[in-house]
């Protein structure tokens, strides 16, 4: 961390992340849950920029957190009574998600730390890629151009522009 | 250090994936854990190869599959929601069939 | 004149066994049975030239330069090869035996093809059902029956064993409609059977030591073919004792030796010609010739001898003791057959070496010489009671009585041949049944005295038979019956005949040509042994004419006084009772049920179990596919947990 | 391509043909069905027939190499596999069998119904199969022609079957499955042993001339490879498939199962099995001798008290066929040559007889024995047909039985070896009771008096039915008729197995 601020920002992102996503999936409310992903996300998106990757954050904003996030508002507003709570959780599924999610963060952290690089590894001064630079790459068919992939996701969500229309239109 | 806070979210996604019985709250645990991934993605790429653009494209596609297959979830959860009037995962089970 | 032409003998009756059958069909049924007839003439024919050939002509190499008469290979044809020195040949081979069995099989079969033409019609000469399946059997089985005397080699012999057995069991059946006839068809081939597996066995055992099947090899030098198993024992007795003796039994299956003479008298269930002809003539002989073929060999192993002695004399003795009450007259007619065989078979086990002594050979020479004898005036016998059969329309002796009035041809035909098998002079049964008691005598007083006994129970019950047919009281014609007459010519001809042979067959000179070494035996009647047999056989009749020319009391007095000893004999001393439990209630129920059950319910068991348990498996598998979504996602993630755990924990250590 | 300049091949391409002619035909054009089906019957006939002459004259040209006719194509390079064809004697008449129940089947179901297109499609494909075996001589191949044969057997029993049928399709499937599953492990085995300088091959001859599978792994993979094929050739206690399966099977199935694919099993005992590890062969023979001379006693009872025409034959194939694989491990070229022509026998003779069966069946739709009675009154062809398989099973001479049991009996006998000859007499008794079971059904079902009165409106076979038994009937009096025929050209294929044999055990090469 090359400065204080830096590491006030990160750890602001950190514990916003940590804190709404554990929120997210506790909460007994179903809106809120939806917020609470937001703020996450929000907080995701901090956290790319301070990685100098503004694109990506930016992308993570206007996709995320105002597409799916908005979709996911629609979506309960739909199927859900307002006010209604979720019921409550039976105690041994509880457990098993608290033990599955432990258990996994435990292997993961278990294999995180013992690299122990990334613990507290330098931030290294980045090349700063501008958006000129990324839009070349995208449309690139060289080495480290992304051409069809990007072309791949069109088609992608061409298919699921029509597989949502198609699923979603009344019979 | 970046490391930590996605490790924690997938945790809370894995958690949430498991136990709540509301779908679309399945979808936001799933969403969660697909951040995760794109802050791994973006993390090593930042931190191993900073000159190059690969976990970030990788974090770009996935964010935008992300959102195709929300939509196309949401879609689904409504159908279901329409012809079965819930959206309890534990009560629509005839699938296996 | 070569013997070529001997293989038409086999061609022939082959050759007819397929026309008939399967052309005969559209042929009509008179056609069939004339034409089978004619084709078995033209065999008959052949066969005769051919025993004159090899008897008297001198030129076709039968005689060695030493005079003495040896075996002539006329064909041989690779078969089946099974190793290089075990080859399988078909082909004919005569010499003395096989030619004089050449004579009596197609005089024989010829004559029963033409008694048959008759007998198989109904009272107004229509041919029966099946008329052409019958002359086609016929020529079936005169094909196998010749073909096993002219074989070359023991394998052939047992090839054409197999050959009569079928056929014996397919006339037998023949009225296949009677529950009696099925039954008695599958008792006699699984009887034989039975037997032709000793037999295998015996050949099995003989031909591993001797690498040969071949007649000519072992005959050549038995000693050598004999030691090549020298010191090889098993259980105690040396393996050519056990190989001989396994072929004796597959002999006596044929022959009907106790015990396995128990298909005999139920074979009788047959068309009485085709009892004539198999069951009294020729297949139940095939088990005496084949003793007879190996003769050299069983001279060499007197343990064998000695088994085929005991076991001759005993079934002489009991089947002769049977036939003194049987009341059907074929089946009496049957166990005379089987004490008759026995008496060849005695004949040929008291006979030493050729040329041991004044007398070697004896047995062996009187052995055929009755086999001829026999042949003839058994078939007379049998086709006589056709004949009386055919006309009453019953087997039971209490139907016929006093039918000497109705069928006087017929009955001196059954005369001559009683006198025969009594052995009165002039008749042929004397000289043959003479100089197999002098064979006995030399052998020891002991079975001199034993088959003496039985030639006089032989002449009392034969006459008791034809009394109690021709005689005894007057014939009652039932109701609506035609009163019962003598034949149309057809039939009345081969009894003739047969009678005519059978008067004056004891004259042949026998010794002269059917010995065992190929060099004429010069015989002298024993008078002391001669008087005494004829005297016997004259006590015999004298007690039959007693006790049943006229209708008295005698013998029911006799039966209640010896009643239990009666039913005994009439029952077969429950010879056929005991074999009943043996094959239904111990191998039926107690071996082949079981068996079954196992496999039903412990093999098949063990593999339902199998997968029971896999389904049940499966069932309880079938459970974790519940349908939520969370619960793949936790095995799939708790699966994904642990690998990236044994990943981590190999990657670290 | 050079291979298919060999005959061989063809007698893989024309089933494959006949399937394609088939796959046009409408599904209701009987008539079309029929003409393709014998077209391609007649057609493999022809080929075996082809074969046989061109292997004769191959032999007496002098050509005296193992394998004749040889030609191979590799397919995947990597694993050193091929298609690699060749025939022996022992193959030789094994393709002209097939040919003629192939020939046979397709008459006995001239009148399938349903889906008679479906039926003849399974039906060719499974004719491919074992086809394809019989010509191959890479281990690969063979597994692969094995495997296509017996999946067919799954849908013509499950859809064509009778009685509980998707009981006895099932079963017999995966008994057969659980076979090959054995056999897998045992080729794989076979396969990564088959040279010692690490150039695998899969070429059965280039394994035996190799010979490098070491002696240890040859204990483990023989009865892997011997149970695989046991299982196919109903050998004690793998045989539970068998009577069910054939119960169950359509008429023209029973015959091509029990006709040919059985003799699957003895045919690969021996070219596997035996062929490459004799070192084991002769150490482990005896567990299944034992085996087998159990088949062999134990059939033959068990089809003494059956009342199921099927199951009766079911069971007599289990002792016949257990003859065959004991003639096989008797390791002498006259046993061996007496097991295949047990197997040629026994293959014409039970297709032979579940002909009759299934023809008998189809008109009193009863195969229980005490339910019928007197049927040679009332269709004297059927009830001759019977009686002449059931007197060629029985070992009558000039029917094809005796030649093939009697070279078994004699060739076995032929050992120093005690205890194989002991065992041998204990395999004799089975003529006796073979006569027994025989003669039982034939008089209960064939003569006496007509149990039922419905019976008697009957009819006798008709004309393809004639054509089809009548055809079997010939080729068993053939073959009983003239055994040295055939026995030249099956005895010297077994040379080469019985030097390999000859350096572990005391062959008597005689």
């Amino acid at each position: 961390m090359d400065s204080v601020g830096n590491l006030i920002i990160y750890a602001i992102a950190a514990i916003a992340i940590i804190a709404f996503s554990i929120l997210a999936v506790t909460t007994k409310k179903i809106l809120r849950s939806a917020t609470y992903l937001l703020f996450t996300l929000l907080a995701t998106a901090v956290i790319y920029f301070q990685m100098d990757y503004e694109f990506l954050g930016a992308v993570q904003i206007a996709v995320y957190a105002g597409g799916i996030v908005v979709l996911f508002v629609f979506a309960i507003m739909l199927t859900h009574k307002p006010g209604k709570d979720a019921e409550p959780l039976s105690s041994h599924k509880k457990w098993l998600g608290v033990g599955a999610a432990f258990a996994g963060a435990a292997v993961c952290a278990g294999a995180l730390f013992s690299y122990g690089k990334f613990c507290c590894a330098k931030l290294l001064p980045g090349s700063g890629f501008d958006i000129k630079e990324i839009g070349s790459a995208l449309l690139d068919t060289d080495k480290f151009g992304y051409l069809l992939p990007f072309e791949a996701i069109s088609i992608l969500l061409l298919a699921c522009i029509i597989g949502g229309v198609v699923i979603a239109r009344r019979r | 250090m970046y490391l930590i806070p996605s490790l924690i979210m997938f945790g809370c996604g894995v958690f949430g994936f498991i136990t709540r019985k509301n779908m679309i709250a399945i979808l936001i645990s799933l969403e969660l854990m697909l951040n995760s991934v794109d802050i791994n993605f973006v993390v090593f790429n930042r931190f191993l190869y900073p000159d190059q653009l690969n976990g970030m494209f990788f974090a770009l596609f996935a964010i935008a599959i992300a959102a195709a297959e929300t939509a196309v979830a949401i879609a689904i959860i409504i159908n279901v929601y329409r012809v079965a009037k819930k959206v309890d995962i534990s009560e629509i089970t005839k699938l296996k069939f | 004149m070569s013997f070529d032409f001997s293989i038409l003998v086999l061609a022939i009756p082959f050759f007819m066994f397929l026309f008939l059958g399967l052309v005969g069909v559209k042929m009509g049924k008179k056609i069939t049975g004339v034409v089978g007839t004619i084709a078995m003439g033209v065999t008959l024919f052949i066969c005769y030239s051919i025993a004159f050939t090899y008897f008297f002509g001198t030129d076709q190499g039968q005689i060695s330069a030493e005079g003495v008469r040896q075996s002539v290979l006329a064909y041989d044809w690779n078969w089946l090869t099974f190793t290089d020195k075990l080859v399988v040949k078909l082909g004919i081979l005569l010499d003395p035996i096989s030619a004089m069995m050449l004579i009596v099989i197609s005089t024989i079969s010829f004559l029963v093809h033409l008694f048959s033409l008759g007998y198989m019609s109904d009272e107004y000469g229509k041919p029966e059902k099946g008329f052409q399946r019958y002359y086609s059997f016929l020529a079936l089985f005169t094909f196998s029956m010749l073909g096993l005397v002219v074989a070359t080699n023991i394998f052939q012999m047992f090839i054409f064993f197999e050959m009569v057995g079928v056929s014996s069991y397919l006339l037998i059946g023949f009225y296949y409609t009677s529950p009696a006839a099925i039954h008695a068809s599958k008792k006699a081939f699984i009887v034989t059977r039975l037997a032709d597996l000793f037999f295998l066995v015996g050949i099995m055992i003989l031909s591993y030591y001797t690498d040969t099947f071949d007649f000519n090899a072992l005959m050549a030098s038995p000693e050598s073919a004999l030691s090549s198993a020298h010191g090889q024992t098993f259980m105690g007795c040396s393996v050519m004792a056990w190989a001989l003796t396994f072929i004796f039994i597959g002999g006596a299956g044929k022959s009907a030796m106790y015990p396995l003479h128990i298909w005999l008298p139920d074979a009788m269930e047959g068309p009485t010609p085709v009892s004539a002809l198999i069951h009294a003539a020729t297949m139940v002989v095939a088990g005496v010739f084949l003793v007879a073929r190996l003769f050299p060999l069983y001279v060499l192993e007197q343990g064998s001898m000695n088994i085929v002695l005991v076991v001759g004399a005993f079934t002489a003795l009991y089947a002769a003791a049977i036939a003194c009450v049987q009341s059907d007259i074929k089946r009496a007619l049957a166990f005379s057959t089987i004490s008759q065989i026995a008496y060849m078979m005695t004949a040929l086990a008291v006979s030493s070496a050729p040329g041991v002594g004044e007398e070697g050979g004896l047995g062996y020479m009187a052995s055929m010489f009755h086999l001829f004898t026999h042949a003839m005036f058994k078939a007379l016998l049998f086709l006589c009671a056709g004949a009386i059969i055919h006309a009453v329309h019953s087997n039971e002796n209490s139907h016929m009585h006093g039918l000497h009035k109705f069928m006087p041809i017929t009955s001196i035909a059954f005369l001559i041949g009683c006198l025969a098998i009594a052995g009165i002079p002039p008749f042929a049964g004397f000289f043959s049944k003479d100089e197999i008691l002098v064979a006995c005598y030399e052998k020891s007083p002991l079975w001199g005295v034993w088959m003496a006994i039985v030639a006089g129970m032989t002449a009392f019950y034969m006459f008791r038979i034809y009394y109690l047919i021709f005689h005894w009281k007057k014939h009652e014609v039932k109701e609506g019956h035609h009163a019962p007459h003598d034949m149309q010519w057809t039939m009345t001809l081969p009894l003739i005949i047969l009678a005519v042979i059978s008067c004056v067959a004891g004259f042949i000179p026998f010794g002269k040509y059917v010995t065992a070494d190929g060099q004429a035996l010069h015989t002298h009647t024993n008078w002391p042994v001669a008087i005494s047999s004829v005297c016997i056989a004259l006590v015999g009749i004298g007690l039959a004419t007693k006790m049943y020319f006229k209708e008295n009391d005698l013998p029911s007095k006799l039966k209640s006084k010896f009643n239990g000893l009666w039913t005994a004999a009439y029952n077969r001393f429950y010879m056929d009772e005991l074999y009943q439990f043996i094959t239904h209630k111990v191998i039926f129920q107690k071996v082949c049920k079981p068996i079954a059950w196992f496999d039903r319910h412990v093999i098949d068991g063990t593999m339902n179990l199998l997968a029971d348990m896999t389904t049940s498996a499966s069932f309880a598998i079938r459970k974790m596919q519940s349908g939520s979504i969370q619960s793949y996602v936790l095995y799939y993630f708790l699966g994904a947990i642990m690998l990236a755990a044994v990943t981590m924990v190999i990657v670290l250590i | 391509m050079e291979i298919f300049s060999n005959i061989l091949i063809y007698f893989v391409i024309v089933p494959l043909l006949t399937l394609a002619g088939l796959a046009l035909c409408r599904n209701k054009g009987i008539g079309a069905i029929r003409t393709v089906a014998v077209m391609g019957a007649s057609a493999l006939m022809i080929l075996a027939i082809t074969l046989v002459v061109m292997f004769l004259k191959e032999r007496g040209a002098g050509n005296n190499a193992e394998m004749i006719l040889t030609a191979s194509w590799t397919w995947y390079a990597p694993l050193n596999v091929k298609l690699a064809l060749g025939v022996d004697g022992v193959s030789v008449v094994m393709i002209l069998l097939s040919a003629f129940i192939v020939f046979a089947g397709v008459f006995a179901s001239w009148k399938m119904d349903p889906l008679p297109k479906q039926f003849f499609l399974w039906f060719f494909l499974l004719s491919t199969g074992v086809f394809g075996f019989f010509i191959s001589i890479d281990l690969f191949t063979m597994f692969m022609f094995y495997e296509v044969a017996l999946i067919p057997m799954y849908l013509l029993i499950g859809v064509w079957g009778s009685g509980n049928k998707n009981y006895s399709a099932m079963k017999l499937t995966l008994m057969l499955m659980g076979g090959s599953a054995f056999l897998m492990l045992g080729i794989l085995g076979i396969y990564f042993h088959s040279s010692a300088d690490g150039n695998l091959t899969m070429n059965v001859l280039e394994i035996a001339q190799n010979n490098a599978i070491p002696e240890n792994w040859q204990l483990f993979l023989f009865p892997m490879t011997f149970v695989g094929f046991g299982v196919l050739g109903a050998m004690f206690p793998f045989h539970t498939w068998s009577p069910d399966g054939h119960a169950s099977a359509p008429t023209a199935v029973s015959m091509l199962h029990a006709g040919v694919l059985m003799k699957l099993g003895g045919y690969g005992c021996f070219r596997v099995a035996i062929y490459l590890m004799p070192f084991a062969a002769s150490q482990l023979s005896w567990i299944f001798l034992t085996l087998t001379g159990i088949s062999i006693v134990y059939g033959a009872f068990s089809a003494c008290v059956q009342t199921d025409l099927k199951y009766i034959n079911a069971y007599s194939s289990v002792s016949h066929c257990g003859m065959v694989l004991f003639a096989i491990l008797m390791f002498n070229q006259t046993a061996m040559t007496g097991a295949v022509l047990q197997m040629l026998s026994h293959g014409l003779m039970t297709a032979l007889f579940f002909a009759l069966i299934g023809m008998i069946y189809g008109r009193t739709h009863t195969r229980d024995i005490r339910d019928m009675g007197g049927l040679m009154q009332i269709m004297p062809f059927l009830g001759v047909g019977y009686v002449i398989a059931g007197l060629a099973s029985l070992g009558l001479p000039g029917l094809s039985g005796f030649v093939a049991e009697m070279t078994i009996f004699v060739g076995s006998y032929e050992n120093a070896d005690v205890f194989r000859r002991v065992l041998t007499i204990l395999g004799t008794s089975s003529i006796v009771i073979t006569a027994v079971y025989i003669l039982r059904v034939v008089g209960k079902l064939l003569f006496g008096a007509v149990q039922n009165e419905h019976h008697k409106q009957l009819t006798d076979a008709n004309w393809f039915e004639r054509l089809s038994t009548t055809t079997l009937m010939v080729s068993v009096a053939i073959i009983g008729c003239f055994p040295n025929f055939f026995v030249d050209i099956i005895r010297d294929s077994f040379v080469p197995v019985v030097n390999a044999l000859s350096d572990f055990f005391p062959v008597v090469i005689r």
